[in-house]
C-alpha cells in the first residue's frame, strides 16, 4: 500500500493529474506546442546521455548483452500476438497499428519509474537506456510487415511498400535518432562530459519533468474525451469497450511477460522492474509518427488514444507500484 | 495580371514531405506552406497537440498558371488525399506579375 | 470537382472556441484554423506578443458546398463579428473529391 | 534614496529597461511568443510551487486565515469604486474592465517585490503566494457582475449572461489554475518535493525573470507607443490625459489602502509590503484573458494598456522601494 | 455582403515590417498576416529554420473594397516583390458586413 | 594532434555532427524553430551578462582600450579586401554580402573556442566579449557602403539608401543590440548581479549550448545539401567550387591577420585564440537579417551556405585547434 501512495506523493505524477483536471474542468491552461516539443526532446537527450554515461561506467558483460537481446525479441515478439488477438475484431490496419505501438516503449513510464526507484532508494543499472532505445524499432518494423501481408490486396497496391522507407522510419524516427545519438555520445564523453552538462542533464530532470506531465495530462485527457464522445467520422462504430479493456489488459499481460525474462535472465529488483516497464508501456510518440507515413489507414484515434490515454496514465499510477511490488514477492 | 489558379491543400502534418515531393516532382512552380494548423473534418478534431506533429495539419496555397500543370497537380495530390484525408479546394485568381 | 463556398474568418484568438463551437452547432462539415496570426483593422494593430494571447487573431478557413449550410453559418458568425470584431469574406471554389 | 538605487541595480529590473530600449531604437529584439508564454507558465508554476511548500513549512493559523480574507475582501472592494469613480467619464465596458484589472493582481510585481525584500534581507510569509492567488477571481467577477447591472439594456440582450462560463473564466483561467494547483501540489509534497525540483524552482528564478522582464518590456514599450498615437478606430477621442493619470493614482492609493489593512492585521514588514504592492498592482494577464470573453466591448487598448505600460513600469521601478520606504516609515 | 477583392501577398519574413508600412501609408483598410511559413519558388527552398528568420516567409491577407486602392496597393508592393521575391494573387470575394 | 582528439570529445561539436548526420540519414529529428531562436537569445544574454561581469571585475587600461581598437579596425578592413577579391567573378550585391558576413563574427564560434580554452586549462579575459560585440556592426556597414558605391546606377536608384535605417540595422539589429545590453548590465550589476544569475548563465550554458549546437547541424547540413543540389533559380550558375574555396580560403588567411596582430599587441596565449577566432570567423545570424534588410539583391544561398555550412563548421573542427597550435608554436 506504502508504495502506492509514495508514488502518488511524487510532484510529476501530480502534476500529471493537475493536467487531466485542467481539462475536467475546461481550464484554458495549455503549454504551448513548441516548448511542449523542445521538453519531450529535452527529456529524450537527457535520458540517453545518462544512460550512455552509466554504460561507459559499467562494464558490459555477456549478461547485459543477454539482457539487450531478450528486450528487442520481446519487442518484435508482443506485436504478433497483440496483432492476431485484435485482427479478428478491428481492421487490419488498426490491429497492426496497436500491435507496434504496444511492442515499442514509452519513454517517460521509463523514466518515471527511474525516478520512482531512486525515491525508493532502488539501484538499476544504465544499459536499460539502451534498452529502451533498442526496443522502439523492432516494433515498428514487424507491425509494417504484419499489416502487408495480411491486408487486402488491393489496398496493398494502393500503398506501395519500400524496405528503404521503413528502416528510416523506424531507426532514423526523431525520438528514437536523438536517444540513441545522446547515449553514444554520453558513451564516448563519459564521465568528463557529463561534468560538462550535468546541472542541465541531471539538475532540471525531475523539475522539467513536472512540467512535461502537466502536458501530457492535458493531452491525454483530451483524447479520453474525444474518445468517449463517440462522434461523427471514422470513429463511428469503433467497439469502446474493447478498446479500453485492451488498452488495461495488454500492459498486465505484458508486464508478466517481462517479469517472467526478469527472472530467466536473473536480473536484480531494480532492473527487473525497468525491464517490466518496457515490456509493459506502449509508445505514443515514435510510433504514431511511424504510423502516419506507413500506415495511414489506420486510425490514431484508436491506437494513440490507448496508449496515450488509458495505458500510460493506469502505468504510471498503478502499474508501477503494482510491477514493483510484484517483482519483490516473486524474484 | 496574368490568370491563374489557386491550388489550396490541407492535409495532416506527417504527410506534408511527401506532397512537397509530389509537387516538385509535378513540377510546380512554387508553394507555400502554413505549419502548425488545427482544424475538424470527417475524421474528428484535430488539435495540434501532440508530440509527435500527429494531430496538426498543414494549409499548402500553389499558384499555377498553367492549366494542363494544374491537372497533373490535382491527379497526384488525389490519391494522397484518399488515403491520409484532408480537403483541396481551386479557385480564380490574377497573378502580378513583377 | 465540385462547387463550393469558401468562408474565411479572421477574429481574435480568445474568440476562437466560441467560434469553433458555433460552427459545430450550426453543422459546419470541417473547418481549418491557423492560429497565432498578426493583424491590424479598425481597432488598431493585433501584434500577437501578449502572454494571454490577447493581441493574437485567428483565420479560420471553412469549404461548404451546400448553400443553406453557408447561410446558417454566416447568421451565426455575425453576431460575433459585432461584438469583437474581425472579418468574414466569402468566395467560389472548386472541391477536389477524393 | 539607497533602496531606489539598489532596487534599480537588480538584473531583472535592468532587463526590462533593455526591453524598453529596444522598441525606443526601434531594434528587433523579440522573445519569440511561445518561449515568453512557456517562461509565463514557469513563473506561475514556480511561485506556487514555492508557496506551496512554504505553507507546508509554516503554520496557518488564526491570523493568517485573517490576512487571507482580508486580501479577497479588497479584491472584491476595489473594482467597485474603481468602476464609479471612471463610469462617468468612459464607456461602462471600459469602466467595468479597469476596475476588474484594478482588484486583480501582477504575479510579476509581486515577485520583484519578493526578490527585492530577499535583497534586502527582510522576510516574508509563505501564505502571502496563497493570498495572490486568491485575489484573481474576486475581481474578475466584480468587473463583470457591475457591467451586467449598470450597461444599458440592449446591450445586455445582446451578450447572453452565464455564471457557469463566469465562474469558469475566473477560476479556472489559465493563470489562476496553475498557481493554485502547483501550490497545492507544493503544499502536498512539502520540503520531499522540493528537494526534486529545486533547482528549476528556486535555482533559474531569478534568471529567468531577467528574460521574462526583458519580454515585458517590450510588449509594454510598444502599447504605450500605440497608445500615444491616437489613431484610427476605437482609440480615437480616448480622454489620453485621464487614462495616464488613472494609471498612476489608482496604484497609489489602492498602496494607501493595503498599507492601512497592514497595519490593522499587524502584519511584518515584509508580508505588509508584498499585501501593498497585491492591492496597489493591476493584472494583465488574468484578466485580459476573462475579459476578452465576457466583455469584449472593453477596449483592451485602454485597460491592458493602463496596467502593462503605465502601473506596471511604476510599481517596479518606484513604487515597491516607496512603499517600502513608507512601510518602514509608518509600521 | 459587399463584393471586395482579397489580395494576397507572400514575401519574405525580413520584409514584412516594411510591407506593413507600405500597407499603412497606401491607406489599406487592413490585414491579417500569418507568420512562419515556409515555401519555395524561383529562388529555392526556404524552410523557415534560421535564427535571423532569414529563410521563412510570410502571408499576408487584404480585404478591399474600392478598387483605386487596391490599384495603389499593388503599385506600392511591386517594387518590393521584384526586389526581394515572393508573389502577389488578387481574387473576388463577398465581405460581410456586420 | 592531441589536441584535435580533445576538441572532438567535446559534447557540444558531437551534438553538431549528431545534428549534420540526422540530415544525411533523413531523420526527422528537428528542434522547433522558436525553442532555437530562444536559444540563440540566451548565449547572447549568458555571454554578453559574463563578459560584462568579467569587465566589472577586471581594470580596464590602455592596452584593453588598444585591442578593442584594433578588432574594430579589423572588422572594417576585412569586407574591404574581401569584396574587391570576388567583386571580379561574383555580383557586386554578392560579394558585399560576404564581404559583410566575414567582417563580422559567430558568436558560436567564439563561445566554443571560450570552452575548448576552459578545458585546456588556458586563461582568457572578459572584455574580448567586448570585442566580440564591437565587431559586428561595422562589418555591416563597410558592406553596404561597398556596396552602395559600386553597384550600378540603375539597381542604386531603385533602392534609396537611408543612414539612419544603416545604422539602425547595424547598432540596434536584434543579436548586436541583446549581447550589448546583457554587458551593460553585467557591467552595471557586477559579482553581485551574477550571484543572482549564475546557475542559468554558467550551469546550464555548456548543456544549452549542446541542444543549439546540435540544431547547428542540422540547418547547416541543410543549406550544404541544398547547396550542392545546383537547381532551379537564381542558384544556378554559381561558381560552386569558387565559393567552397573562398569559404575555406577566407577563415584561414584571417586567422593569420589575427595571429599577426595579436603578436603585435602582445596578447596572453588564449586572448590571442580568441581574437584570431573572432577574425577568423563567419556571421550567420547579424549579418544575413541585416543584408536582407539592406541588399536583398544578394543570395543568401550564397553568403549565408559559406558562413554557416562550411566555414562554421571548419572553425569548429579544425580551425581553433589549428589556430591553437599555430598560436603556441608562434607566440
Ligand atoms: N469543410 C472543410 N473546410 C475546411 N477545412 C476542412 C474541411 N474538412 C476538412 N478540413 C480540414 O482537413 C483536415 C482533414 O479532414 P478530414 O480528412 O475530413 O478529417 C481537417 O482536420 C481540417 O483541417
Ligand atoms: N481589410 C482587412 N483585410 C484583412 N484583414 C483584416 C482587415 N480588416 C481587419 N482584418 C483582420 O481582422 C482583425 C480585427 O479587425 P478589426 O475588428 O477591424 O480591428 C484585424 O486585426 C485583422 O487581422
Ligand atoms: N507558385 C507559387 N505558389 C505559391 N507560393 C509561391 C509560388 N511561388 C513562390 N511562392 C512563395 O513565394 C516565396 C518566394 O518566391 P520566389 O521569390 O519565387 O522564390 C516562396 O518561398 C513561396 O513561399
Ligand atoms: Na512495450
Ligand atoms: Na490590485
Ligand atoms: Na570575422
Amino acid at each position: 500500500m506504502s508504495v502506492f501512495l509514495s508514488n502518488l506523493g511524487s510532484p510529476p505524477l501530480l502534476f500529471f493529474f493537475l493536467g487531466v483536471i485542467a481539462v475536467v474542468v475546461r481550464s484554458d491552461l495549455e503549454i504551448p506546442a513548441q516548448a511542449a516539443k523542445f521538453l519531450s526532446l529535452y527529456l529524450l537527450f537527457a535520458i540517453g546521455f545518462k544512460g550512455g554515461v552509466a554504460l561507459a561506467e559499467s562494464n558490459i558483460d555477456g549478461g547485459v548483452l543477454l539482457t539487450l537481446l531478450v528486450a528487442v525479441a520481446m519487442s518484435a515478439l508482443v506485436p504478433v500476438y497483440t496483432f492476431f488477438l485484435l485482427k479478428k475484431r478491428l481492421s487490419t490496419a488498426d490491429a497492426a497499428a496497436i500491435a507496434a505501438t504496444y511492442g515499442s516503449v514509452s519513454a517517460v513510464t521509463f523514466v518515471t519509474a527511474a525516478g520512482y526507484l531512486d525515491m525508493q532508494g532502488v539501484a538499476w543499472s544504465g544499459y536499460l537506456v539502451a534498452a529502451m532505445a533498442l526496443m522502439e524499432s523492432p516494433a515498428i518494423i514487424m507491425g509494417i510487415v504484419l499489416y502487408k501481408r495480411y491486408a487486402s490486396s488491393d489496398v496493398a497496391v494502393a500503398s506501395p511498400f519500400s524496405w528503404r522507407q521503413l528502416l528510416s522510419e523506424s531507426l532514423f524516427n526523431a525520438s528514437v535518432f536523438l536517444i540513441l545519438g545522446s547515449m553514444l555520445i554520453g558513451w564516448i564523453t563519459g564521465p568528463a562530459g557529463m561534468s560538462q552538462v550535468e546541472p542541465l542533464v541531471k539538475g532540471l530532470f525531475l523539475g522539467l519533468l513536472c512540467l512535461f506531465l502537466l502536458d501530457m495530462g492535458i493531452v491525454a485527457a483530451r483524447r479520453f474525451r474525444d474518445f468517449r464522445q463517440v462522434g461523427a467520422g471514422r470513429h463511428k462504430g469503433q467497439p469502446v469497450s474493447l478498446m479500453v479493456g485492451a488498452a488495461l489488459a495488454i500492459p498486465v499481460f505484458n508486464a508478466l511477460l517481462g517479469l517472467g525474462a526478469a527472472a530467466l535472465l536473473g536480473l536484480s529488483e531494480g532492473d527487473a522492474l525497468l525491464l517490466i516497464v518496457l515490456v509493459a508501456s506502449g509508445s505514443y510518440i515514435a510510433v504514431p509518427a511511424a504510423m502516419r507515413l506507413a500506415l495511414p489507414e489506420a486510425n490514431p484515434g484508436t491506437y494513440l488514444t490507448m496508449s496515450l490515454a488509458i495505458t500510460f496514465p493506469f502505468n504510471l499510477l498503478l502499474g508501477i507500484p503494482a510491477y514493483h511490488a510484484l517483482t519483490r514477492w516473486l524474484l | 495580371m496574368k490568370p491563374c489558379k489557386r491550388i489550396e491543400i490541407v492535409i495532416e502534418t506527417p504527410m506534408a514531405q511527401t506532397l512537397t515531393e509530389l509537387l516538385r516532382q509535378a513540377g510546380a512552380p512554387g508553394f507555400t506552406l502554413v505549419p502548425e494548423v488545427r482544424g475538424a473534418g470527417d475524421r474528428g478534431e484535430r488539435r495540434a497537440d501532440e508530440l509527435s506533429g500527429d494531430s496538426s495539419n498543414c494549409l499548402v496555397l500553389i499558384a499555377c498558371d498553367d492549366q494542363a500543370m494544374v491537372d497533373t497537380i490535382l491527379e497526384a495530390v488525389r490519391p494522397l488525399l484518399s488515403r491520409s484525408g484532408g480537403i483541396c479546394l481551386v479557385s480564380e485568381a490574377q497573378w502580378l506579375r513583377h
